[in-house]
């Protein structure tokens, strides 16, 4: 399965890459989120994907058969914080939009010397 | 143009509260069970949503009057004491206490500091999708 | 008394400088500075008796003893004659510059404050036995420099020289510096002292020659050797006080002093002898040659100075040869360093009279254009005699000190040839040719700029102001160093015990143990020898060419200007600016697409040739955990709506495409379970897709007509690459997990010590709480961030930076 | 008992899977967006909540747990689903998605142009 | 009876996968949210066989859950694609 | 007062909350984030003290044992850093008063600038390669927050780049943090230390390396993933470029150092001379830059790249010269360029624009300024005895020592190229014919000034007094060249 995994994983991230390297940025923002995406299962894979049983304690499973937490906690913080990310994105691009008028990347290159 | 949502009215007041406990459920379970202060956060935060879909999102500000800034501020504040408490016992910042109490009708209970931090994590879960939320949705 | 305090007296007196000026206005502030310099010279000359004895001086203090840098204050013969000529020539300067510079016009505390520097500044150079402390000094000589060249900083010219000279000194002066550190390395030690105690053992080091070089080109900058003087004709924008001193008598004779005091260390080198006395010789004939192109009369002393310059460095050059001769002794060769300290003398005296001449008449004229001066002779006797027997000592003609080094300087030349060494019985006969070339053009230039200016016709119709003699207090300097002149001539040989003996047995250790071991004797007349005919002839065809000048100066102008140094460092100037902008315009153009390119591409080939070069790839098919069909289906639905997004034309269509990746990942984690992970996810993606159309919903579609097929197809190599390097490193990692993961003690203490049932939680809240502390900070900043940047909108007048 | 719970079980989530592979069937075949939404929340809906039950009652009756969460959903489901179905249904009418061509009776149109009608004159008054 | 949840889990797949045909093909986006609303209680379907085959309750609380954001999802969907805003505002409009 | 070094990153951190319940109150937020800051500052000192006297301190948190939980580690290159950082803030604080306009105060500028703050004081302080992460994404979103802060058109333009930028490097860093776990199955560092050593096959972890280079490359600005940084950098207001200019890069830098000292040494040969080659090359691409530009900011802002080459060159050589060099020129860095930025704000404010060809002339009336900023410029060419040139001396002494000789010839080499360009400034702005400019009232002129020359003098004072430091980074490069000091430190139990 981890093999599986790491061609998805793999996949993730060339998509992601192909849309950040789009002219539009709604493209870019998503290409983002997958890139996010890529990052948390590689996290997840590799902790291991053999475990039987969620890492929560119950009666009767053995401490092995628990899946890894760590890679877990990693993950979900690492969530909730692309996510911060993404909503501040998301906001700066609306705001570009409503003051440059534009959502090409090419247009807004800004010239070097800056105004 | 303006229509009225009269089914999504009404299925959204029975629904609020249906998702309001289920919040309040998985943020005390989640030290035992899968959940915790960031789900519950969110459920709560989604029946907010919910209200402000059905109900506009001035009638929802004017039912709930909070500063959401402020109430991540708190959580923050809150969390962090939590976690300082152990500064004046002088032992490494975060360390948690907890014991378990034999309560009347609860039976054995464990009672644990870092169920205060969860608060905290709650509120400014919260705090801050709302104010993302609602700060857009205000916003032209 | 510490010598090192010494050093910093004129600095730490410049503070007070200013405070004068303020408070003293009504009396030129220049007669408070030249009580210092005066002092100075006296105190230093107090020591001549005990360091002409071969004595010598040292204090220290320390600075960083850390790192063993500290300021040493060594005097010896070659210290202490470097020592004197900068406290009284400098004080000379201070006195001219009393009467050169209007005490109204002129901001007079800036200039004193930037000369009493560079005084410091030029003893901590020839006292610092530290190579650290020596470099320092060195340096705060270049800034001083630029700042008194700059010192009419609104004149375009200024600005230019001023920064051409600090480019090409400080250049020289990083070099230098790692040649020190090299030394540094190489001898463990900073001390120039303990270095030279150890000159054998540090040639055979594989960094001896690189430090050779490394401190050959700050020296060579620093002297304006070829191909580096170009920067000195332009410093000639300084005040002419300042060229006198700086440009004439010290600054420039730091790379002199620098090459002197490591003759002992690297005289063991051929290719220290060769280059130093190579480009010496080198650099006189070039600049003296040129000096005759020149109209400006400063630009004619600055050419004479490079040539000058030239010749004492060759002597070094030569001087070092020596210790590659056994019992030299009673050769000639010990003229060398004699000649070269004696010329320096010599040089030092008539180039500062002939500054100030310079100096006089730009001030009473109002020009230095050397076409518009002449026949000022009678107009300014005084001037002129001063400028005479400065210009003749130069020339070499006697009765003047600059005949005897000039003579000598022939003798050593001429000498070189008569020993098999490095080859110079085949090429050394270039020597005495090259030699003898160049001082038939110091004649002609020393003559040509007396007699174009105080001979010939007066026009007075070309000049600013009309011409008389200058005040006494002016002529006063230039006057003394023209007795010098005199002086010296009369009584060569109390200077040469007194102050060159000294120095010589500072350069050449290896052969004399004190200065009264130095076994010259100057004298008047050699016999009819070769250099004897040699001056004659430098007589005879110099006064031939001068009287011809006319005719064959025009000629200089064929000479193409692209060809020159100066267009070489404009040409450079021009690349650092205006080139460093085209060039970087390639790269640097704005465009996010271009940035990702490059950035991705550095990735993928940086990675994934580490990945090659270290064979790091491995799949291990063990420890695999089954494939279901069921997660099959599940990848997939992935990359279904991965593609979908990918090929999408609708903006809504892509955003619910990545909801459903969002989704799909949210499958994973339960499949793979993990169901906190799964529950954050999905509601994080509900979330994020709220967001996603809240925030697009004024966007425009995507539109893709104007990406090209190049476009896309360079997109997807590029995204290909970093695709395969994250797949390949992934499958790398899992196959070489090697040690049982830390989680295995969440695990097993989880109930009894944390008081928790669901592992990930109380990892999240227990464990590793902290993370989760600054995480939801991370999403308090978001949130105050997002409230910000909609209700805060700056226009562009309000985001100036300034409050109202 | 356990084999009549787990026969229980198998015909609440046979039930169910059926429902949702008509669903299915429904939303790929059936021509427009109104149609569909009709497979959608009907059918979908009666097939998640039977195999939601037969779920719960697997983990009642065999594991032992009685999980109120379970029972939250299927009310919750039971209350929502329709009305999605509703709002979509109504959304894609007024944005202006056609219905299908074998549609043969459109008793909301007059009534949404009336109301966009009177929005639009409206408007200029509310500036 | 593992085999009958697989076989069921694999026809709610199946299912899964025609929704996601309609999600992808559109045409309208009506079509697409009316996929979504379905792909998100067919989910619910399958993390409930899930739950059934990993023998665990603990994802038993991810029905609930996506039965709510499904519903809010399609609700919000809907306002959008009716109004293309979401929340409802007093004033100006 | 065992939790004393965590003193300098929650202090911030509660009075950056506190402030957030009032952003409208000016006159607190000023005085609330200046008392904040000043008691950062005294707590990093003391933080100093403490660790020089008693060794490195460390605390894990939640008293778990030091793998399991997160250690929080202070040795004295991080104790030094922190004490560094909380001075630039204080003084970006006081340049902030007069400069940063009442209405980005009233928009939590102050929280803004203070979460910075915590974060890069926990990202130098951190010992666990996960928490790093987290504390480098609370100075980036404090740092998106201020790239924006004010939403002007460039601003957001620019904001778009720097985001997206930093979102790719911190996926890339989630990547690597998994890579290492399944290697290692641990991410505290001092347990990484412990473990690597022990893994046989060094291949992939070289790979590891090399991704982690990648990635605090990224944030540091190297060649060539530096391209986000001139324009980014060039957005936002002065007072919070020379937070970024001083900060954000070296956090980038701090953390190569810290890894490639302490645990990624399995392949000194291959990846530290990789290091040493995209050293230079970075200074090299930063000299281009500098002299590319005739726009005051867009110098300095090259100059931090330049700066970034010459700190990592010396770390890349791996002996005692090239690592103290190192930690001397990354604190005199922060320094002069918080510094610089200052005082060419000033300049900019003076003349109303940024651009050189239009200025000139400003040494008649701002005499000080010039003289101030001359200083300076000195200073960041390395000119002894100013605080540039011990680093700089230590650094091409490592580098003649070590096996890359020929870079501290390009590093002596681009001193003068650094020079040129902070010069150019100099003659540019304050040489020159006088031109137009702006009126600006003496009490403004004076409260920029003020914290522009404290902090000048404060480099002085860093050069003059080496000395003083010597010590201090003296413990801090044993901790570097020893790891095993480290690592006992943390694991003592």
């Amino acid at each position: 399965m981890e093999i599986i995994m790491s061609v998805v994983i793999g996949f993730l991230f060339m998509a992601a890459v192909y849309l950040m390297l789009s002219k539009s940025l709604i493209r870019i923002i998503i290409g983002t989120g997958l890139l996010s995406h890529g990052a948390h299962l590689l996290l997840l894979t590799m902790g291991g994907l053999g475990g039987s049983a969620p890492p929560v304690v119950a009666e009767g499973v053995a401490v092995s058969d628990y899946a890894d937490p760590l890679p877990q906690a990693l993950i979900l913080t690492a969530i909730v914080i692309s996510f911060a990310v993404t909503s501040f994105f998301l906001v700066v691009a609306y705001r570009a939009y409503q003051e440059l008028g534009t959502d090409n990347m090419e247009l807004l290159k800004g010239t070097e010397d800056h105004e | 143009m303006k229509t009225n949502d009269v089914m999504l009215k009404t299925a959204t007041k029975v629904v609020t509260f249906i998702i309001l406990m289920f919040a309040v459920h998985i943020f005390f379970a989640g030290h035992y069970t899968p959940g915790g202060g960031f789900i519950g956060g969110l459920l709560t935060t989604s029946a907010i949503v919910l209200l402000m879909l059905a109900f506009g999102i001035d009638t929802v500000k004017k039912i709930l009057p909070i500063n959401y800034v402020v109430l991540s501020a708190v959580g923050l504040l809150i969390a962090i004491a939590t976690a300082s408490a152990s500064i004046v016992f002088d032992v490494p910042f975060f360390t948690h206490a907890y014991d378990y109490f034999d309560l009347p009708l609860f039976g054995e209970t464990s009672l644990h500091s870092a169920l205060l931090f969860d608060v905290g994590v709650y509120l400014v879960v919260v705090g801050v999708t709302m104010t993302i939320i609602q700060t857009i949705g205000e916003d032209e | 008394m510490s010598l090192v305090l010494l050093i910093f007296l004129p600095i730490i007196a410049a503070f007070f400088i200013p405070l004068l000026y303020k408070k003293l206005g009504q009396i030129h502030t220049g007669w408070f500075v030249l009580l210092l310099p005066a002092a100075l010279f006296i105190y230093y000359s107090t020591l001549l008796p005990s360091i002409a004895d071969g004595g010598s001086r040292i204090s220290e203090l320390q600075w960083i003893p850390s790192l063993d840098i500290a300021f040493i204050a060594y005097i010896d013969g070659l210290s202490l004659l470097f020592s004197l000529l900068i406290t009284g020539i400098g004080a000379l300067v201070v006195l001219y510059s009393i009467f050169y510079l209007d005490k109204h016009r002129e901001q007079l505390h800036n200039f004193y404050v930037y000369l009493l520097m560079f005084m410091t500044a030029m003893l901590g150079v020839v006292q610092s036995d530290h190579l650290i402390s020596l470099y320092l000094f060195w340096e705060l000589t270049s800034i001083s420099s630029f700042l008194l060249i700059g010192y009419w900083y609104t004149r375009d010219r200024s600005r230019f020289g001023a920064l051409k000279s600090m480019m090409i000194t400080v250049f020289g002066g990083l070099m230098m510096l790692g040649g020190f550190v090299l030394l540094g390395i190489m001898g463990g030690t900073y001390s120039i002292r303990e270095l030279i105690a150890q000159a054998p053992e540090l040639a055979g080091h594989d960094f001896f020659v690189w430090a050779l070089i490394l401190i050959l080109l700050g020296a060579f900058t620093k002297s304006a050797q070829f191909p580096f003087y170009i920067w000195l004709p332009d410093a000639m924008e300084a005040p002419t006080p300042v060229s006198a001193y700086l440009h004439s008598a010290t600054m420039v004779k730091a790379g002199l002093y620098l090459v002197a005091r490591f003759t002992p260390i690297f005289a063991v080198s051929s290719t220290w002898v060769w280059l130093v006395t190579g480009i010496g010789l080198f650099t006189m004939v070039w600049a003296s040659f040129w000096a005759l192109k020149q109209k400006d009369l400063k630009g004619i002393l600055a050419y004479s100075t490079v040539s000058q310059l030239g010749l004492i460095m060759s002597l070094l050059g030569a001087s070092a040869a020596a210790f590659h001769v056994e019992d030299v002794i009673g050769t000639y060769f010990v003229y060398a360093g004699f000649a070269a300290i004696f010329h320096l003398i010599n040089h030092a005296v008539f180039k500062g009279s002939l500054f100030m001449v310079a100096g006089i008449i730009d001030h009473e004229t109002g020009t230095r254009d050397i076409r518009k001066l002449g026949g000022l002779m009678s107009l300014m006797p005084i001037s002129f005699t001063i400028a005479m027997i400065g210009a003749f000592s130069m020339a070499g003609l006697p009765p003047f000190g600059g005949f005897l080094s000039k003579e000598m300087f022939l003798t050593a030349m001429v000498t070189l040839t008569d020993f098999n060494l490095f080859q110079f019985d085949t090429w050394g006969i270039l020597f005495p040719v090259i030699a003898w070339i160049g001082s038939v053009f110091t004649f002609i230039y020393s003559f040509y700029f007396v007699f174009h200016t105080f001979a010939g016709k007066h026009k007075p119709e070309e000049l600013p102001k009309k011409a008389h003699e200058a005040p006494i207090g002016m002529l006063l300097s230039p006057a003394f160093l023209a007795i010098l002149v005199l002086i010296i001539f009369i009584i060569p040989n109390v200077v040469g015990d007194w102050l060159v003996k000294p120095a010589v047995a500072a350069i050449q250790p290896f052969i004399y143990s004190s200065p009264q071991e130095v076994p010259v004797n100057v004298g008047y007349w050699h016999g009819a020898n070769t250099e004897f005919f040699m001056t004659l002839g430098i007589f005879a065809v110099g006064f031939l060419m001068f009287w011809t000048l006319r005719k064959w100066q025009k000629s200089y102008d064929l000479y193409p200007d692209g060809l020159t140094l100066n267009r070489l460092y404009d040409n450079l100037m021009f690349l650092s600016d205006a080139g460093a902008n085209r060039f970087s315009r390639l790269y640097m153009t704005g465009f996010m697409r271009s940035y990702l390119v490059y950035m991705f591409s550095f990735v993928v080939i940086i990675v994934l040739g580490t990945f090659v070069l270290n064979d790091a790839f491995a799949i291990d098919m063990n420890n695999l955990a089954p494939v279901g069909l069921y997660e099959i289906v599940i990848m997939l639905v992935l990359v279904g709506s991965t593609l979908t997004i990918l090929f999408s034309k609708s903006r809504l269509t892509a955003i619910i495409a990545l909801g459903a990746v969002g989704y799909t990942v949210a499958l994973f984690f339960v499949i793979f379970r993990a169901p906190d992970l799964a529950l954050t996810q999905l509601v994080i993606e509900t979330i994020s897709v709220a967001l996603f159309l809240l925030a697009f919903y004024y966007l425009p579609q995507i539109s893709r007509k104007e990406e090209r097929m190049r476009f896309r197809l360079g997109n997807a190599v590029i995204a290909l690459g970093v695709g395969v390097t994250m797949t390949l490193v992934a499958l790398a990692a899992h196959s070489g997990k090697a040690i049982p993961s830390i989680s295995e003690f969440y695990k097993e203490t989880v109930y009894t010590e944390a008081g928790g049932g669901n592992i990930v939680n109380v990892i999240l809240v227990d464990y590793r709480g902290f993370d989760t502390l600054f995480e939801i900070a991370v999403l308090g900043i978001a949130g105050i961030g997002i409230i910000t940047l909609i209700k805060l909108r700056l226009t562009k007048k309000e985001g100036q930076h300034e409050n109202k | 008992m356990t084999t009549i719970v787990n026969i229980l079980i198998i015909v609440l989530i046979s039930t169910g899977v059926l429902f949702s592979a008509v669903t299915a069937l429904g939303l790929v075949r059936l021509p427009d967006v109104y149609t569909r939404t009709h497979a959608a929340s009907k059918s979908s809906t009666l097939g998640v909540l039977a195999i939601l039950f037969g779920t719960f009652l697997h983990f009642w009756l065999v594991e032992g747990i009685f999980n109120t969460q379970m029972v939250i959903a299927i009310v919750f489901l039971f209350i929502t689903a329709p009305v999605g179905g509703h709002l979509i249904g109504r959304a894609a009418y007024i944005s202006g998605i056609k219905v299908a061509d074998e549609t043969v009776r459109d008793d909301l149109g007059p009534a949404v142009k009336k109301k966009k009608k009177r929005f639009a004159s409206k408007k200029p008054a509310d500036e | 009876m593992m085999m009958f949840y697989w076989i069921a889990l694999a026809i709610v797949s199946l299912a899964f996968a025609g929704l996601l045909f309609r999600l992808i093909k559109g045409p309208t986006v009506a079509d697409r949210v009316v996929a979504l609303d379905a792909i998100g209680i067919s989910l619910v379907s399958i993390v409930a066989l899930l739950s059934l085959i990993s023998e665990t309750e603990f994802f038993l609380e991810i029905i609930l859950l996506l039965s709510i954001l499904s519903f809010i999802g399609t609700a919000a969907f809907a306002k959008f694609i009716e109004r293309g805003e979401i929340f409802d505002r007093d004033d100006n409009r | 007062m065992s939790n004393l070094l965590l003193f300098p990153i929650l202090i911030p951190l509660i009075v950056a909350t506190v402030l957030m319940l009032f952003p409208n109150k000016i006159k607190m937020q000023r005085m609330i984030a200046l008392i904040g800051t000043i008691a950062t500052l005294a707590a990093s000192f003391f933080l100093i003290y403490k660790v020089f006297n008693d060794g490195i301190q460390v605390v894990t948190l939640g008293s778990w044992p030091a793998p399991f939980g997160i250690s929080m580690v202070s040795d004295l290159f991080s104790a030094l850093l922190v004490a560094t950082t909380s001075l630039i803030v204080l003084f970006v604080i006081l340049y902030s008063f007069p400069t940063i306009g009442l209405k980005r105060e009233q928009s939590f500028y102050y929280p803004a600038v203070l979460f910075l703050m915590t974060g890069v004081n926990g990202a130098f302080t951190t010992g666990d390669i996960f928490n790093l992460f987290v504390f480098v994404e609370v100075l980036l979103m404090a740092s998106y927050m201020l790239i924006s802060h004010g939403g002007q058109r460039q601003q957001l333009r620019e904001s778009i780049k720097y985001l997206l930028v930093n979102i790719i490097s911190s996926a890339l860093f989630v990547a690597s943090v998994a890579l290492l776990y399944s290697v290692t199955g641990t991410l505290n560092m001092a347990d990484l230390a412990v473990k690597i050593p022990q893994i046989e096959d060094t291949g992939l972890l070289t790979v590891i390396a090399v991704m982690f280079l990648v990635v605090f490359g990224f944030k540091a600005a190297i060649f060539p993933l530096y391209f986000w940084l001139p324009g980014s950098y060039h957005a936002p207001p002065m007072p919070i470029l020379a937070l970024f200019g001083a900060l954000l890069t070296k956090v980038g830098v701090y953390a190569i150092m810290r890894t490639y000292t302490l645990f990624f040494t399995m392949n000194i040969g291959f990846t530290h001379e990789l290091l040493a080659i995209i050293a230079i090359l970075t200074i090299l691409a930063g000299c281009v830059g500098a002299l590319a530009y005739f726009d005051v900011k867009k110098i300095i802002i090259y100059n931090i790249i330049i700066a970034v080459g010459v700190i990592l060159f010396g770390v890349s050589q791996m002996n005692e010269a090239g690592v103290t060099g190192s930690i001397l020129y990354l604190i005199h860095d922060m320094m002069i360029k918080a510094a610089l930025f200052f005082l060419v704000g000033i300049v900019a404010v003076i003349f109303g624009t940024s651009n050189l060809r239009q200025m000139g002339g400003l040494m008649k009336t701002y005499p000080l300024l010039g003289w101030t900023y001359l200083v300076a410029a000195f200073g960041i060419a390395g000119i002894p005895p100013l605080s540039g040139f011990p680093g700089k001396l230590l650094i091409v002494q490592g580098g003649f020592e070590g096996p890359q000789f020929w870079g501290s010839i390009v590093i002596l080499a681009t001193s003068l190229i650094v020079l040129l360009s902070a010069v150019r400034i100099f003659i540019y702005a304050f040489w020159g014919e006088p031109v137009e400019t702006k009126p600006l009232k003496k009490s403004a002129y004076r409260a920029m000034l003020i914290p522009s020359i404290i902090l000048v003098a404060i480099t002085v004072v860093f050069g003059v007094g080496a000395e003083l430091f010597m010590p201090f980074i003296m413990d801090a490069t044993e901790v570097l060249l020893n790891p095993s000091l480290y690592i006992e430190a943390v694991l003592k139990e």
